[in-house]
């Protein structure tokens, strides 16, 4: 009954404003990603022959590879309606105990890169915990396991980088390459695919979704929202702690604040991929795109040898306009 | 509807008892030793003023709220219900009073939610899921959205998604809070019948409901709660509406009279809507309000009344047409400006429209107030305001024990009064309510439309939105929409319910 | 009042107190120094306590007061411009208590600073010079807003004038050092492929560098000299393996000690003192000296 | 009516349930300035002769005065259920505007204080204008107008530290002092007095708390729900901007990332804040209890001479703890 009204009256306001509406919706769905594709052009057009070439391409994704882990596992909490962050934290102190495993055990790399990933886990649940148990608002309780997790770490390296003296396999996770591609490409691949599914098409990845869009409603219809919720911390703490792994492995050494800063370029990507063909929920692939639409902005910037202020301006005002022209966008439709 | 399945041989029929349950919120005894009994195949009806402690029983049930005492047992079995899950294993199902949907999820999605856990490797069913609600709409013979996100759905059509969750799992005992609160009767119809066929297979339903004739057709039994305790159970059949309502509210009460509207006929004209449009859903409406008039609006779901509403306050931008205030061209901007020009809108869903939930009572009661300042930087005086609420706490009824109790704690009646004494504070001269007694008991509404008319006694111009159109009664004239037009008005002798479902089907030209 | 009865403690001698104002628990240079400063000051009875502002001016400023509501005889504080505490630095002037800065520089209330920047880069940058012999491209990382950085880069600055060298200069953010050095080198990279003119990258400190070294690992460049300062395992590595021509050591051990003997006579001196500067011995380290450079300090890979 | 159902179950239920129901209560309500008040009393028995000293709480105040103008201005946009990410780029922008403006222009102290503070209304202004216009996440558009503010700094500064030759007067800001007790002891007092009347007295404050409540209720009871969130980010700017002078003056030069540090700390006292008295919600008080606390802890730290990881497991603990015991607590009290 609903839907012949509903058609009945499309047909009658088929006139003008409906081009308008197809026009802001389009905007608002592919906006983001046609700011990218604009991006990608104008670079083409300015440095034909270093932007556009298979070797950028590979580099560019090779160096998304890192940010995209810690973003990607960042998305889960989000979706919940949780912050994290604590997760630069965490992946500066899980390269620290890697790297420290490695150097004072003699750990073997995967155990080592095992445990570093544990303590990840570690830290997700303590922030689970800390969040679900105590009750205390995300973004506090993150900060406040965030800022311990500084002190573990200076206590375990005392403010020192950790090296390695015989790192070269170490260094392999990240130099290597299979049929020309770096490893990290492929990571980044096939955890994206995997996150993909696990938010999508599992049972979890729904709760998570249903807890995220209305909490209340996911409790009685007999989502376990604490559980869910401790389950995206864990993950977003495992993945923070695979970046600190990747990150130490690109340079055979941990610094003690090695990730920290890729807690606010997690969010931008996260904020930004937002916006990507959805209205303001976050998913798995819109954060890929932030983190890639970020790396290329860099490399845009490296490429052309801006002055360094323009390098804030121009990530500043993609970040807003990104947002923001898809945003005003999907407004405009829903007010046409 | 007589509970044939509820036949004493009927071995096989499932029991569910709950005896002697207490629940206290603070200083209140919310349910005080109440003990219920239901049976597979019959409909238990549970009646009570606002705030006797229905709903809450209910979320006792479904694990949502911890009973201070007392013992749940499902066929003699004494079973502990602490989580919502617990009550879906137990084979429990519910909807809820208040809507509880995830805004972003399409229909499916939602009806979906927590229903899946059989499913292997932690997948999502998707097709078992499709086909268990293309069964559920076939049994509603409604075609529920299913694939459009809850948030573009009209409220009704959200309603129809809560229960179409409902009955997506399959369960031993159905339990309704007020799930015809929100629809007209042509889609309540469709509930009753999907009723009739639960308890013919077996199933023990338990129903709320204010609407009294609503709950003497379909019940089997009614057990009536006041003040937490049970006051009363009757079979049915020995009940009458006025007999019902003396046993909810523990006096009697007169049935909603029509009104005589002539007292304001003469009156000068307020409010003159011409041609008002705001496509799609919205495409010509034009009708006048006079000084002190009480006028309705009928219509079925979807019909685009409330978005008429909106419009009338500026909380959308019309397309075109005109309106007149007090003989000015008006044309809000935004509900600052309506609310300032003494045009205000009770909107129809409270908990996301209408409510600060976490906040006072007190605070609720100011907004408006706050909303209608000349200047930003106006002073406000905490007292005056703590003392303007209790006033309208007191003038209203609100039953609660202070005003600075949060909003939260009201029951759904007391917090509709609430959200109708925010906008009383503006002293509106329109006054648009759109459906202001969702959920509102026989003793509340009577005393919601007292206010109403005494308010147009006073000379404000009323425009009522209505599902319930026996409401409508108390009205001086009664507006029909249909298709997002208006395209009958009645006067109030004339507005049976009846009359004015016919008025809201009918294809042709009606009689103006 | 304050003053004197500091200086009358400090000729007692034997046991000082003293407040030590870190930098930034992410800034390993420094933090190197403060904690053989402190192991040594511990060693000699003397009492401490330190606090990490975590980079943040004001709270350094805020650390100060506290310790001049401790009423110690001694504030050392890292890396912060000396010029950028002025109300710390004021308070504990008037209460008598002298300052040490750890490569801030010195000025009135602080008569005594371990240089940390300009004498860091000067073999390497002379190491740099020969190897180009004074002509070719050279990427310079830089970091404006660090004082250490500045100084190196005058430092730079200051020998380029003579050569025939032509930079290219990118400011590196921090965080995000360590990439940012491996873009802007593949980006340089592109535009400098293997030709005639020398190609050289230098680094104001190793982090970047060592991302200029993933760059070229990355492309598989290996006609590009690269510089670092600072000595960090990473960095050491890289030299021992190759990757790279030069990094700038200091040893946080010396360092802390030659602080520790100052400590005495600077506490003795009180706040007008005249004012003087320490050179660090700075060590570069390259392919041909780091197997005798790693016997000498074998803790820096450890 | 109503009145005498609590009575008479006050009465028969007063047993061993109430008791501890009015502990949880207390606890709920007081635990987070109870926890302060532990750390007070700890102090100074472990410090008697420095720590409980009324030059060491001067001292302590005085400390507190610079992180208070932020984090009171944040309170706004917190109320409105608004972040905002750009205050400390704003401060640092604002303190370099200032000393740039002094130094270069030769500009009076108080007219290059009025246009730094001028740069920290205009961003608030653009805050506000691309969260409510451009109806961006305010966590995005913060992000992306705090970069651009970085941007524009390196533009004015070159990302070199702003020195002051001639500073005495301006340093007098931060060192003069009335009746012993220093300025910025006054300023931080005097403009919480402002922002309490502001956010409690006033239609402006009370539409704030509506918005904050239920922006779609406020908005149909006509309260201007865009024009109340654009002002709130006004106000938080234009702290941010006071905080970044306030520095300045106290570190006689601005450095292009001086008052980014601020940006956390802020965060943590207002969400610390959030748990004195009330229940997660934001407020003048509860925030300032929060910057006193955290400086107290600071101040701890240094006259007990705690490891440095000890000082970062204290402060994040205390950040947990603080709020998680009053929130656990509220829980308690609305089981029993
Ligand atoms: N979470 C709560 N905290 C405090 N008091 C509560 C809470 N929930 C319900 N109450 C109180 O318990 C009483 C019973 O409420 P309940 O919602 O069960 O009433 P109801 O019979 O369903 O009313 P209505 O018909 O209006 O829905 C009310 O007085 C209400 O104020
Ligand atoms: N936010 C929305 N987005 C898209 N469509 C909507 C939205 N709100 C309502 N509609 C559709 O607009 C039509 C008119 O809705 P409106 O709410 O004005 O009608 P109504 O007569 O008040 O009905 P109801 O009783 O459901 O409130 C309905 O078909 C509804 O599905
Ligand atoms: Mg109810
Ligand atoms: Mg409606």
């Amino acid at each position: 009954m609903t839907v012949i009204v509903e058609d009945s009256i499309k047909e009658a306001s088929a006139s003008s404003s409906s081009t308008a509406r197809v026009v802001w919706r389009l905007i608002g769905q592919y906006g983001t990603i046609a700011m990218l594709g604009l991006l990608i052009v104008t670079m083409t057009a300015l440095e034909p022959s270093v932007f556009a070439t298979s070797d950028n391409l590979v580099n560019v994704l090779n160096q998304s590879a890192i940010p995209a882990m810690i973003a990607l596992g960042l998305t889960f909490p989000l979706v919940t309606g949780d912050f994290d962050l604590s997760i630069g934290n965490t992946a500066s102190l899980s390269g620290v105990v890697a790297c420290t495993l490695m150097r004072d055990v003699d750990m073997s790399i995967w155990m080592a890169i095992s445990a570093a990933i544990m303590v990840g886990l570690v830290i997700g649940l303590v922030n689970g915990v800390v969040v679900t148990v105590l009750n205390v608002n995300s973004l506090v309780a993150t900060l406040g396991v965030g800022t311990m997790a500084i002190g573990v770490n200076y206590k375990i390296a005392g403010g020192q980088p950790v090296g390695l003296s015989d790192s070269e396999s170490f260094l392999e996770i990240s130099l290597g390459t299979l049929l020309g591609i770096p490893y990290p490409v492929y990571i980044m691949i096939g955890f994206t695919a995997v996150l993909w599914l696990l938010l999508n098409r599992t049972v979890l990845g729904q709760s998570m979704q249903a807890v995220g869009g209305n909490p209340v409603a996911a409790r009685l219809s007999g989502v376990r929202v604490e559980r869910v919720r401790l389950v995206s911390f864990v993950i977003c703490g495992a993945f923070a702690a695979l970046t600190g792994v990747l990150l130490a492995s690109r340079t055979g050494s941990a610094a003690v604040s090695g990730g920290d800063g890729y807690l606010l370029s997690a969010f931008a990507a996260a904020f930004f991929g937002s916006a990507v063909l959805r209205d303001g929920q976050f998913h798995i692939i819109g954060t890929l795109v932030g983190v890639i639409t970020v790396a290329i902005g860099f490399n845009a910037i490296a490429l052309t040898g801006m002055a360094t202020y323009w390098q804030y301006l121009f990530q500043g005002l993609l970040l807003v306009l990104g947002v923001g022209v898809g945003s005003l966008a999907r407004r405009r439709t829903a007010a046409t | 509807m007589s509970g044939t399945c509820s036949s004493e041989g009927a071995v096989t029929a499932s029991r569910l008892e709950m005896t002697d349950i207490s629940k206290r919120f603070g200083g209140l005894r919310a349910v005080d030793r109440v003990t219920i009994s239901l049976r597979g195949g019959e409909v238990l009806a549970l009646c009570g003023a606002n705030g006797a402690g229905k709903s809450t029983l209910v979320r006792i049930l479904a694990g949502v709220e911890h009973a201070d005492s007392g013992q749940i047992a499902l066929d003699g079995v004494p079973v502990v219900i602490d989580r919502p899950e617990t009550a879906a294993h137990h084979g429990l199902s519910f909807v809820h009073q208040e809507l509880n949907l995830v805004p972003k999820f399409t229909g499916l999605q939602n009806m979906a939610m927590g229903a899946d856990r059989q499913s292997r490797l932690g997948l999502v069913a998707t097709k078992r899921l499709r086909r268990l609600a293309s069964e559920v709409q076939e049994r509603l013979g409604y075609r529920i959205p299913l694939d459009v996100p809850v948030d573009r759905l009209s409220v009704s059509d959200r309603w129809m998604v809560s229960l179409g969750r409902c009955l997506m799992r399959s369960a031993k005992f159905v339990v309704l809070d007020e799930p015809t609160a929100s629809f007209t009767d042509d889609e309540a119809e469709k509930l009753y019948k999907v009723i009739k066929e639960l308890t013919d297979s077996g199933v023990g339903v338990l129903y709320i409901s204010h609407r009294l004739e609503e709950v003497l057709e379909i019940s089997d039994r009614v057990t009536v709660l006041r003040n937490g305790s049970v006051a009363g159970s009757y079979e049915t059949a020995e009940l009458t509406v006025s007999s019902l309502t003396k046993a909810i509210v523990g006096h009697e009460v007169e049935a909603l009279a029509h009104r005589r509207g002539d007292a304001s006929t003469g009156a000068p004209i307020r409010l003159s809507v011409r041609d008002l449009r705001r496509p799609p859903n919205v495409v010509g409406a034009s009708f006048d309000l006079r000084r002190g008039e009480i006028v309705g609006v009928a219509g079925l779901v979807g019909s685009g009344r409330t978005e008429l509403a909106r419009l009338l306050i500026g909380a959308d931008q019309a397309a075109g047409g005109e309106i007149i205030l007090d003989g000015k061209p008006y044309a809000p901007r935004g509900p600052h400006d309506a609310i300032r020009a003494g045009v205000v809108l009770v909107p129809e869903e409270r908990r996301s429209q209408a409510l600060l939930l976490s906040e006072s009572i007190e605070r609720n009661l100011a907004v408006a107030s706050h909303g209608s300042a000349r200047h930003l930087m106006c002073r406000f005086r905490p007292r005056r305001s703590h003392r303007a609420a209790v006033d309208i706490v007191d003038e209203l009824g609100i039953k609660t024990d202070g005003v600075t109790r949060p909003v939260l704690s009201l029951s759904g009646g007391n917090q509709q009064k609430v959200v109708v004494g925010n906008y009383l504070r503006t002293r509106p001269s329109v006054l648009v309510l759109d459906e202001p007694t969702v959920g509102v008991d026989v003793g509340s509404r009577e005393e919601i439309y007292g206010i109403i008319t005494g308010l147009a006694g006073a000379g404000a111009s009323i425009l009522v939105i209505s599902s319930d159109f026996d409401e409508l009664a108390v009205c001086d004239r009664v507006l029909v929409m249909r298709h997002g037009a208006i395209v009958a008005e009645v006067p109030s002798h004339r507005a049976t319910k009846g009359h004015l479902t016919r008025l809201c089907f009918e294809a042709e030209q009606p009689a103006a | 009042g304050g003053g004197a009865e500091t200086g009358a403690k400090a000729s007692a001698g034997d046991s000082y107190s003293i407040g030590v104002v870190r930098f930034a628990s992410s800034d390993p240079g420094s933090e190197g120094i403060v904690q053989s400063y402190l192991a040594a000051a511990k060693e000699r009875g003397w009492e401490t306590s330190s606090v990490d502002p975590q980079g943040a001016a004001g709270q350094a400023v805020g650390a100060i007061s506290n310790f001049v509501q401790k009423q110690v005889d001694l504030i050392v504080v890292a890396v912060f411009p000396s010029d950028a505490l002025a109300a710390g630095i004021k308070a504990a002037k008037s209460a008598g208590i002298p300052v040490v800065s750890i490569g801030g520089g010195t000025t009135d209330g602080v008569p005594v600073s371990l240089d940390f920047g300009r004498s860091n880069a000067k073999p390497l940058t002379e190491q740099m010079v020969k190897d180009t012999g004074g002509k070719g491209d050279l990427l310079v990382l830089g970091f404006t807003p660090g004082l250490p950085c500045v100084g190196r880069e005058e430092e730079l600055k200051a020998q380029l004038k003579e050569t025939d060298i032509k930079v290219t200069r990118k400011e590196v953010p921090i965080p995000g050092q360590v990439e940012a050095g491996t873009e802007f080198a593949q980006a340089w990279l592109a535009s400098h492929p293997k030709g005639s003119r020398p190609l050289a990258i230098w680094g104001c400190f190793d982090d970047p560098a060592i991302g200029a070294v993933s760059a070229l690992r990355q492309t598989g460049r290996d006609d590009v000299l690269v510089y670092g300062i600072n000595g960090t395992p990473a960095a050491v590595k890289a030299v021992k393996g190759g990757d790279m021509r030069a990094t700038a050591y200091v040893d946080p051990a010396t360092e802390g000690k030659r602080l520790a003997d100052v400590t005495p006579d600077v506490i003795a001196a009180g706040t007008d003192a005249k004012e003087r500067t320490l050179l660090p011995d700075v060590h570069a380290v390259t392919p041909a000296n780091v197997d005798d450079f790693l016997k000498k300090f074998p803790g820096v890979l450890r």
